[in-house]
């Protein structure tokens, strides 16, 4: 049925800080839903000219391909740090990583501890979904206890590979980060605290106040071997019993 | 109520329901037809029902809804 | 005429400063020089030597099979660099440190008590202004004047600077024990 | 004649980098290259710029890839292991086609080793250390004052080509101290415009920085595009240094702290009678065949000396092929060879 929407108000559209490209991503994950809350805050922060966007190794490797904004694809778990040279080298300039676990928490945990730890004034978003997706659903540092993946055949044993690293927890032990929160996406309301997260997370270093990390709690249908609605449930009554949300650090709120 | 009208863009929909479970309004369903890509696309099965909350927007991660609502109330 | 010098010691008294204070001496009295010290663990409590360079030509190599001089602080660089010092070079002995003579007969020695030195201009730590000053005093290659404005500089940089006179003593100290 | 600094080697390539523009410098401590980082730690804030004791030697060579993609010059330094943490940062800076300056003051390795001078480094400079079909400019100075002027050469060509450019020293070069002239500072106002840096996409279309494409097509036109750069650079930035080559019989091939053994080695030599001659690589890489190749139809023997097991000497042999006998005299594990020993070993050639 045709509609006649020239008469009424857009009240949801694509930001315009993205580029047309389809995402690549599979059905349901939240990684595109990260992708245009991050455009829609680029939008309202109004500053696309001057952000330079930073793609890790992982699933989002293309994140450059979304962004009407320069961008850099950096080697694996090294984003923090490039983020730190580029954001030294240009001051005035909005610098974002987009990293997965991992890319942050594990082959990265030294850049990422330090970038905190210097309070770079970058913007660090940390999608945390348990699992490699990319590279065929193995092991991740964040992977539950008993988690079943391709290199926990049985579950994840911590007796031999040890417990899900809460990272943001052990940032928030640094004296200079001044935002970390960790954040969900399974429904609308946690959508949009979420934007709430990544905005003040953007504005923070709009207002040169330093480092902010958003962590996110993501989902894997395709390596969950879960519906899209069975991985955002999971979510809801499993991860967050691990990984609890709110803000762990958030100064001068 | 207000009223809302969703569009849906077939080609970027990956059929992932997730806006079906978000729409407190059961507006929307799955088409049952194909798009290129082979995904079974949403579709509004209940346009009159609309309320234009956005939340299906809010939830899709592909961007390939939006959403408009009457500029005054019926 | 190219002159070379191993300054050799243990850590702390002073060789790497010293040969640096001989290097900037001759460089400032328009000769080539190369300055080039033992680093890393050696330096930290060890044995310590530098080799300094001196020529009115450009200077090759910056390390040197017999040296045209060496300067003993104590009996291990006395063991070590006496077989290797040129034929008719210079060996200076820090005679307060090292009981024993020197053995090679083709080679001009001379054994000074620097440490005694020392110790009578009023400071054990300079040590190694003494031994360069005999060193300046045995061999010509520089005027003493061009070593003390050196010695200043370094201490105006340490910011040492009341050091000054006292190693301007040891210097001339030094200088005077040569006959 | 300007003013004479009595400088270290370090000190040296730290203060041309400065003079050279360098913004933002990165690097994690390692011996024998203290006093390189020492040198930025007291000199970078002071002028405004980025001074990062890095986390690592993998940090640091990835905050220059930040830095170099913002369109700065940018420079990090380290010693032999800590080089070896920086293959993987070095392939991508040249994957993505970034300006970047990388010291290496080489020590003895492999491992650990020690802190003594090495050229064992010379095989993972110029071959490529890290993954991938690329290569990197090497410079390698033979003295204080060349080590100024090849760092200053460094960004030059590193921006000009776009392509990560290495100075390889030694703990001998880096340690010793000689009289300098230091450069002239360039304007940072003057420097090249980099219109392909990430500086953010106003009033134009995205810059974007990246070393991969998964289509193998596109990577290989990538890789071809790589190639044909590098051979531009072979065929306009080949630099060497040759001494008392014309009437040489022998001619000794070093390259660093050698070569300038070599230079004292050659008087040696000649006062007794023998024709030495000094064939000096400047450039690594791209490595001088051809005048070798020449210089070798006019010698009866070309001697390598080196302070490795013999890395350069596999270029040498390709350039000398059977043109003249090509031998090799080299030391390891941080022992300099010392003019009467590289005089011993002429002597075995001599006719």
């Amino acid at each position: 049925m045709p509609v006649d929407t020239a008469r009424m108000t857009k009240v949801f559209s694509r930001p315009q800080s993205l580029t047309e490209a389809h995402f690549t991503y599979c059905p349901g994950c939240h990684h595109g839903l990260i992708t245009r809350i991050i455009g829609q805050t680029i939008d309202e922060l109004g500053i696309a000219e001057r952000t330079i966007g930073i793609a890790p190794v992982g699933c989002a490797v293309f994140a450059y391909l979304w962004y009407r904004c320069d961008a850099l694809q950096v080697a694996h778990g090294r984003a923090s740090a490039v983020a730190t040279g580029l954001k030294r080298a240009r001051p005035d300039r909005i610098v974002f990583s987009y990293q997965g676990d991992g890319d942050f928490a594990s082959i990265g945990t030294a850049e990422s501890i330090h970038a905190a730890n210097r309070g770079e004034n970058i913007t660090v978003i940390f999608v945390n979904n348990q699992i490699y997706g990319m590279t065929g659903g193995e092991m991740a540092p964040t992977t539950l206890v008993s988690q079943r993946t391709t290199t926990t055949p049985e579950g994840r044993d911590p007796a031999t590979t040890g417990y899900p690293i809460r990272f943001s927890e052990l940032l928030a032990q640094l004296d200079a980060p001044v935002y970390i929160t960790r954040q969900a996406l399974y429904d609308t309301r946690r959508i949009m605290d979420c934007t709430k997260a990544i905005k003040k997370a953007f504005q923070n270093q709009v207002d040169g106040k330093g480092y902010s990390l958003v962590e996110i709690l993501s989902t894997c249908p395709t390596n969950w071997h879960m519906s899209p609605l069975q991985a955002n449930e999971h979510v809801a009554t499993t991860v967050t019993k691990v990984f609890p949300l709110g803000d762990l650090v958030n100064k001068g709120a | 109520m207000p009223h809302g009208v969703v569009v849906v863009d077939g080609e970027r929909c990956k059929g992932c329901g997730l806006c079906i479970a978000a729409c407190p309004q059961k507006v929307l369903a799955f088409s049952g037809a194909l798009n290129k890509s082979g995904y079974d696309v949403v579709h509004v099965e209940m346009p009159d029902a609309c309320v234009g909350c956005a939340f299906c927007a809010l939830t899709c991660p592909d961007i390939a809804l939006s959403v408009y609502r009457e500029k005054t109330r019926t | 005429m190219e002159r070379s010098v191993v300054i050799a010691g243990f850590g702390g008294q002073g060789v790497i400063l010293a040969g640096k204070i001989l290097a900037q001496a001759g460089m400032s009295h328009g000769l080539e020089v190369t300055w080039l010290p033992s680093y890393g663990p050696e330096m930290r409590g060890g044995t310590a030597n530098c080799t300094v360079i001196l020529s009115d030509q450009p200077i090759g190599s910056p390390i040197v099979d017999e040296p045209s001089a060496v300067i003993a602080l104590n009996l291990p660089s006395l063991d070590k660099f006496e077989p290797t010092v040129a034929k008719k070079g210079i060996l200076l002995v820090n005679r307060s440190l090292i009981a024993r003579d020197v053995k090679r007969k083709d080679i001009v020695s001379h054994a000074i008590p620097i440490n005694d030195i020392a110790a009578q201009v009023g400071n054990l730590r300079t040590v190694n202004m003494v031994a360069l000053g005999a060193y300046v005093k045995a061999t010509g290659v520089v005027p003493l004047d061009a070593v003390k404005r050196a010695m200043a500089a370094a201490m105006r940089d340490g910011g040492k600077e009341k050091l000054v006179e006292i190693n301007e003593k040891a210097l001339d100290a030094g200088y005077a024990a040569i006959p | 004649m300007g003013e004479r600094y009595l400088l270290r080697g370090n000190e040296v390539i730290a203060e041309a980098a400065i003079r050279a523009g360098c913004q933002c410098y990165f690097a994690y401590p390692i011996t024998p290259q203290g006093e390189l980082v020492e040198h930025m730690a007291r000199h970078m804030p002071r002028l405004g710029r980025t001074f990062i004791q890095a986390e690592s030697e993998v940090a640091a060579i990835s905050m220059v890839y930040g830095a170099a993609a913002a369109g700065v010059r940018t420079m990090t330094s380290s010693s032999s292991p800590g080089i070896s943490l920086k293959q993987e940062g070095i392939s991508y800076i040249a994957g993505s086609n970034l300006p970047a300056v990388i010291v290496n003051v080489v020590r003895g390795g492999p491992g650990l080793g020690n802190i003594a001078p090495s050229q064992c480094d010379y095989f993972q400079a110029v071959k490529g250390g890290g993954h991938g079909d690329y290569h990197m400019i090497v410079l390698g100075p033979s003295t204080v004052p060349e080590a100024g002027e090849l760092t200053m050469l460094a960004f030059e060509l590193a921006d000009r080509y776009r392509t990560p450019v290495m100075i390889l020293a030694d703990g001998l070069l880096g340690q010793m101290m000689e009289p300098v002239e230091l450069p002239e500072s360039l304007e940072l106002s003057k420097l090249p415009q980099k219109p392909w840096a990430a500086t953010g996409a106003k009033g134009r279309d995205p810059n974007i920085i990246l070393s991969f494409d998964l289509s193998p097509e596109n990577l290989k036109r990538m890789n071809l595009e790589l190639q044909a750069k590098y051979a531009e650079i072979r065929k306009n930035e080949v630099r060497w240094e040759e001494m008392d080559t014309a009437d040489a019989d022998i001619v000794v091939v070093a390259y660093g702290s050698i070569a300038r053994i070599a230079k004292t080695v050659i008087r040696m030599a000649r006062a007794e009678g023998i024709r030495l001659g000094l064939f000096r690589p400047i450039t690594l890489w791209p490595y001088p065949y051809e005048p070798l190749r020449d210089l070798a139809d006019r010698v009866h023997t070309i001697l390598t000396v080196e302070m490795s097991a013999g890395q350069m000497w596999e270029d040498v042999r390709l350039a000398v092929a059977e043109r003249a006998a090509s031998p090799f005299y080299g030391e390891m594990g941080g022992v300099v060879p010392t003019p009467n020993g590289i005089l011993s070993e002429v002597k075995k050639y001599a006719r």
